[in-house]
């Protein structure tokens, strides 16, 4: 049964995931990547994070990418108009970048290879009991300083937004 | 019980299809959904080793990968709305002007 | 779904009497058949498709709009063996779900490729955004005291009485995050005050302009769902949910818990409709100044309080 | 109520003021200002004047009252605490630096207070309160240091309180660094005492110093070294020889300062210190013969620079010099009981002194120089009046403070058991010298015709009430102070007293000497007024020499200033600055802008290429740990 889950959430998020490249309007890029963001989340659940999976479904498909859509929206945007390249100096780095990704993706099926796949013995799911008690003791530092991040990034928004100051 | 290396190997084809995607695309907006797509595949694989190894850091590490990715996206769709307006366009290649 | 319906006819005959006319009434005894008419109508309309409209999530904006509304019922416990599946997160959960709902709207409002409903549908998703912040930190306050993400667990926390006779629910202890709670959910359902997004004298209808029909009933049905969702989440964080007097033989004592259940959401239910049959609509720039500068800082200061006298009991 | 309970308010309630002066000096008006500047010391001199009465009621066995406050500093086996003592050298000096202070603080407010810095010279004073008392009352010399520190911070930023004037911020910075060098001997003494005994606790050091062995006369054992150390600090704080040299141009000051700092108290502090450390000091007579032998000599040698210097501050700034050499004498002598009392005397008369010159100077607008002046006994009644008392007192003439402790002073003297006639004899000497140059000043500047012109000053005018009221209280003590049994109170064991006969013949030659002093001086300016001028003819050389103050100045400036000057021009700043570290930064500089001018054509200004540097760069990052 769980098997079943997983390569139907598994095939749901690469499926998905290559439409938000093969779409030529962004509008429906975003969308498919919410399907990937609900799929990958739906994963989350498989692997007992129950929280960080709600979390990552109001966090991005609930805020992050109801931003993406708004400012399509916003700016009204057409479809990307086919054919137009940007350069023809960059056709290189398609010559190297497809093989490098290859390369990557195959140096990382080597690393799992030799991952150990020992299951461990302690079952953990993680609560927001959990999390918080680990957020807010070992990691509090960190924790706060995202909130600084999070405050510069609201202001940078903020500036570069606006028209004039 | 799922084994670790399919997750493993699901995070990593995501990741590509992200790469993929960074390079392939010229909307700047299609640039930031790829960077996405990277962050939840690395989301991913840590959430897949935290279970494996029952611990909760893995966890927590998604949590900031997710307030950075809120930054991100805020901060990067400031600068699409301010590229938009002073160019007409999202084409990441039409805007090179900051180089040498 | 036919408690749905019989929502809309519950507001329409009440806000006649507010006003005082009649309201519908002609089918069937006090107009109880009034909703089968609309559904029947609501089918048998022609499908209008606007010419520009981006067809494919013109059609998906409704489903997408009403299936996270429908789906966050799967985890409200109506009574104490009454739910469908409960998971230990099942509030977020809910916010999770409710939180997707945005995007019928905002699709819908696309997707109709016309000023209006883009406007409403912008408006609509700003002001979501906006009061979900709000929303979503009123709540902590009940969490801290309550200890628990689950809902069931929520409403079992809270059974019992102080000093006899004052139930021990929430709403004592937490005011002020009661208030808040109250007005972001009257907001997040774009309900009077805070239907700006499909405010007749603007907008038209707002979003759903351009829809008829099923679609637009599926609309109409998504935002009953959602108040009655919040309602029922408002019930279960601060009145005790299902807790109520238990008497009378097994079967009745059996039923009184969904019973006491029902009846406070109809109380919430019936407050909407007072609310919007009396208080005039506000101006968008109010609205986003209310929420942002208003109800997100006394939330916020909520918290604080109650995490000080939580950390100092 | 116990005021040993409050003791803690007495340093604490000044740096109130000198907080809230300094902060909000700026809003607040001038009486404002002056009430919280005088007020917080007021309330130090009542705490302390009610501990003091009340210290002297203890019984022996409660005595010292200690209280300590917080552990200050803990670091392995070191230990100092936050702590104040309260004994009988201490009540005195608190007495003496909050009694004096006071007054000089109401001075102030009358001198001061036409000047923009108002705020800022009562924040300063204030602090210098806080640091002197924290010096007098500390229980361990690492406290003490710092307060030793801080009055030095103090007297360098009172010195160069009006720093638009070159000379007022040379002479702060002269002050500083020569201070330094002596401050540099007090820490040396302070590690080397903890070295040695285990701990900087005053009390801890005394018994554990008491168990040491004495150490004879030319042996430099420990103990020797540690108060040969402290006497290096001591003669920077207290202007002894070699480090004398900043104190006749801390006279750049304002003229409270010079009272306050440069007269009554801060200069005291080391012969405090050594009069606190008296049981180290028992233990190293070689230590106690340097301590004569300078005092001694910069006795003398201060004193006859004072003889032909012609500005009032610059005489009593060689006076104060002079005098504390007295003071060292004393200790050096091992009487250090005398040592204190002509310290709180000279606290006194030296105050008066310093004051009535100040009063002299405004009302003569600013002109120092007493050979422009003349005749100001009827312009300046009261002035004049506590000046002559002043004079009187320090000359030493028989009734009043000066006369009893000077006696005091070369009686111990002579009896002291090495060189005691010879000292005695430059101490005599010195008090001649002493007499002789205060009426000297005295009448060039009371007496005689105005040698003033109106051009030069407008309208001589006795000086406002808040000025000559601490004058009035100065001179009162300067002539009562002697009456107060002050060695006896000290309880130091004084030297085996020498036999009646003796002593009248020691205080019959004191008096000789002053009377010499005062008759000489009336000779040669009133009587016979053109036989300076004759005699400096007649004696160029020596006349020359003293004008110019033995050439010291210059001396240091050929001997230590001018071969560090070279050094650092020649090689620190030309081979090791420029060559070598504008060498390295240029050259580092260099290199980055060459790789950069490399490295930039990567710098396409397309995101793309940009990704494909950080890809290539994470599949290098892969395959390193892969390998």
């Amino acid at each position: 049964m769980i098997q079943i889950l997983f390569f139907l959430f598994a095939a749901l998020a690469v499926g998905a995931a290559i439409n938000v490249l093969a779409q030529k309007h962004v509008l429906y890029s975003s969308l498919a990547l919410i399907v990937m963001l609900t799929a990958v989340s739906a994963l989350f659940i498989l692997l007992q994070a129950e929280f960080l999976a709600v979390i990552n479904v109001i966090v991005y498909a609930g805020a992050i990418m109801v931003l993406f859509v708004f400012v399509i929206m916003l700016l009204n945007l057409p479809a990307d108009p086919a054919g137009e390249d940007g350069s023809d100096r960059l056709r290189w780095l398609k010559l190297i970048g497809i093989p490098l990704g290859i390369f990557l993706l195959l140096m990382v099926g080597a690393t799992v290879w030799n991952v150990s796949n020992s299951t461990n013995a302690t079952q953990m799911t993680g609560t927001a009991q959990a999390i918080g008690q680990s957020l807010f003791t070992d990691y509090l530092l960190p924790f706060e300083l995202t909130s600084l991040l999070i405050l510069i990034a609201l202001m940078g928004a903020v500036v570069f937004a606006k028209k004039d100051l | 019980m799922i084994p670790l290396h399919w997750y493993l190997i699901l995070a990593a084809v995501l990741f590509l299809i992200g790469v993929l995607g960074f390079f392939l695309k010229r909307n700047i907006i299609t640039l930031l959904l790829s960077v996405e797509i990277m962050l939840n595949a690395v989301n991913l694989t840590f959430v897949a080793f935290s279970s494996q190894h029952g611990l909760i850091s893995g966890q927590i590490f998604v949590f900031f990968v997710l307030v950075v990715a809120a930054a991100e996206a805020a901060v990067g769709l400031a600068l699409v709305i301010a590229m938009f307006r002073n160019r007409e366009s999202l084409n990441v290649d039409r805007s090179n002007l900051l180089k040498w | 779904m036919t408690a749905l319906a019989y929502t809309t006819l519950l507001e329409r005959r009440v806000i006649a009497f507010v006003q005082m006319r009649p309201g519908p009434n002609r089918v069937g005894p006090m107009g109880l058949l009034q909703p089968l008419a609309d559904g029947l109508k609501f089918l048998l309309k022609e499908q209008v498709v606007p010419t520009n409209a981006n067809v494919l999530l013109y059609y998906a904006a409704p489903i997408v709009s009403l299936v996270p509304a429908i789906l966050s019922f799967s985890v409200i416990p109506f009574g104490p063996d009454l739910k469908m599946s409960d998971v230990s997160v099942s509030l977020l959960f809910v916010f999770a779900i409710t939180s997707l709902g945005v995007y019928g709207i905002v699709l819908g409002g696309w997707a109709s490729n016309s000023k209006y409903p883009l406007m409403g549908a912008m408006r609509a998703s700003a002001q979501m955004l906006s009061y979900e912040l709000s929303l979503t930190l009123s709540v902590v306050g009940v969490l801290m005291i309550g200890h628990t993400l689950s809902l069931a667990e929520l409403v079992t926390s809270q059974q019992g009485t102080w000093f006899g006779f004052i139930p021990r629910w929430n709403i004592f202890l937490q005011p002020v995050a009661f208030i808040v709670y109250i007005v972001s959910a009257v907001a997040e359902t774009n309900r009077l005050p805070f239907d700006l997004a499909e405010s007749e004298q603007e907008l038209v209808a707002g979003w759903h302009t351009e829809y008829s029909g099923m679609k637009f009933a599926m609309f109409f049905l998504a935002e009953y769902a959602n108040m009655v969702t919040v309602s029922s989440i408002a019930t279960i964080l601060f009145l005790g949910g299902w807790n109520g007097p238990s008497f009378g033989p097994w079967w009745l004592q059996m039923a009184l818990p969904t019973v006491w259940f029902i009846s406070k959401i109809f109380c919430f239910i019936f407050a909407y409709i007072m609310v919007r049959a009396t208080v005039p609509r506000i101006r968008y720039d109010q609205l986003m100044q209310f929420g942002w500068k208003v109800l997100l800082p006394l939330a916020v200061a909520n918290i604080l309080i109650t995490s000080l006298v939580v950390a100092l009991s | 109520m116990d005021f040993s309970n409050w003791l803690w308010l007495i340093p604490i309630s000044p740096l109130l003021g000198a907080v809230i002066n300094g902060i909000l000096g700026s809003r607040l008006s001038k009486s404002v200002i002056g009430i919280i500047g005088a007020g917080t010391v007021a309330l130090s001199f009542v705490i302390s004047l009610g501990a003091f009465l009340q210290m002297l009621q203890e019984p022996a066995s409660a005595m010292p009252i200690i209280r300590n406050y917080f552990v200050w500093i803990q670091a392995g086996e070191f230990h100092a605490n936050f702590g104040f003592l309260l004994d009988h050298l201490s009540g005195l000096m608190i007495l003496i630096v909050t009694g004096v202070g006071f007054l000089i603080h109401v001075y102030s407010t009358g001198y001061m207070h036409d000047d923009s810095g108002f705020y800022r010279f009562f924040a300063y004073l204030n602090l210098f309160m806080f640091s002197m008392l924290t010096l007098v009352l500390a229980n361990n010399y690492l406290l003490m240091f710092v307060g030793w520190e801080g009055v030095g911070l103090c007297s360098y930023l009172l010195i160069g309180f009006w720093f638009g004037k070159k000379s007022a911020t040379d002479a702060g910075k002269k002050a500083f660094i020569v201070n330094r060098v002596g401050d540099f001997g007090f820490i040396l003494a302070t590690m080397l005492i903890f070295w040695t005994f285990k701990s900087v606790d005053y009390g801890q050091v005394f018994a554990a110093a008491a168990s040491f062995p004495l150490e004879p006369l030319g042996m430099i054992g420990t103990v020797t070294a540690i108060c040969l150390l402290m006497f290096v600090g001591a003669t920077g704080k207290s202007a002894q020889i070699p480090l004398y040299v900043w104190l006749p141009d801390a006279m750049e000051g304002p003229t409270p300062v010079s009272a306050l700092i440069h007269a009554a108290t801060m200069v005291t502090a080391g012969v405090y210190m050594i009069a606190r450390s008296a049981s180290l000091f028992d233990r190293a007579p070689g230590a106690l013969l340097v301590v004569a032998c300078v005092g001694a000599a910069t006795a003398i040698f201060a004193a006859s620079i004072a003889l032909v210097q012609t500005d009032i501050k610059k005489v009593l700034a060689y006076s104060t010099v002079s005098q504390l050499g007295y003071m060292f004498l004393a200790c050096g002598a091992g009487a250090y009981a005398a040592g204190v009392f002509h310290l709180m005397t000279h606290a006194f008369f030296k105050a008066l002194l310093f004051l009535g010159a100040g009063s002299v100077i405004h009302g003569m607008g600013g002109i120092q120089d007493i050979q422009k002046m003349g005749g100001l006994r009827y312009k300046m009644p009261w002035t004049f009046r506590t000046f002559l008392v002043g004079t009187l007192a320090i000359a030493g003439i028989p009734g009043l403070a000066g006369f009893f402790s000077k006696d005091m002073i070369l009686a111990a003297v002579w009896e002291s058991p090495n060189f005691g006639h010879i000292l005695w004899a430059v101490g005599l000497l010195t008090a001649g010298f002493t007499s002789f140059y205060m009426f000297r000043l005295l009448i060039l500047t009371f007496f005689g015709e105005a040698r003033y012109t109106h051009e030069d000053v407008h309208h001589v005018h006795e000086s406002p009430a808040s000025m000559l009221i601490p004058l009035v209280i100065l001179a009162i003590g300067s002539i009562g102070g002697g009456y107060l049994n002050i060695p006896g109170y000290l309880g130091f064991e004084s030297a085996e007293a020498a036999s009646a006969s003796v002593e009248h013949l020691l205080m019959g030659a004191s008096i000789a000497a002053a009377l010499t002093g005062l008759a000489v001086a009336w000779l040669f300016y009133v009587a016979r007024p053109e036989w300076p001028a004759r005699i400096a003819s007649g004696a160029d050389a020596l006349y020359s020499i003293l004008t110019h103050k033995f050439y010291i100045d210059e001396v240091y400036d050929a001997v230590i200033v001018l071969p560090l000057l070279v050094t650092s021009r020649e090689f620190l700043w030309k081979v090791v600055d420029t060559l070598m570290i504008d060498g390295t930064v240029n050259g580092i500089g260099q290199l980055i802008r060459s790789s950069a001018d490399g490295l930039r054509h990567m710098q396409s200004g397309y995101v793309r290429t940009y990704a494909a540097w950080i890809l290539a760069g994470g599949v290098l990052v892969v395959a390193w740990f892969l390998r």
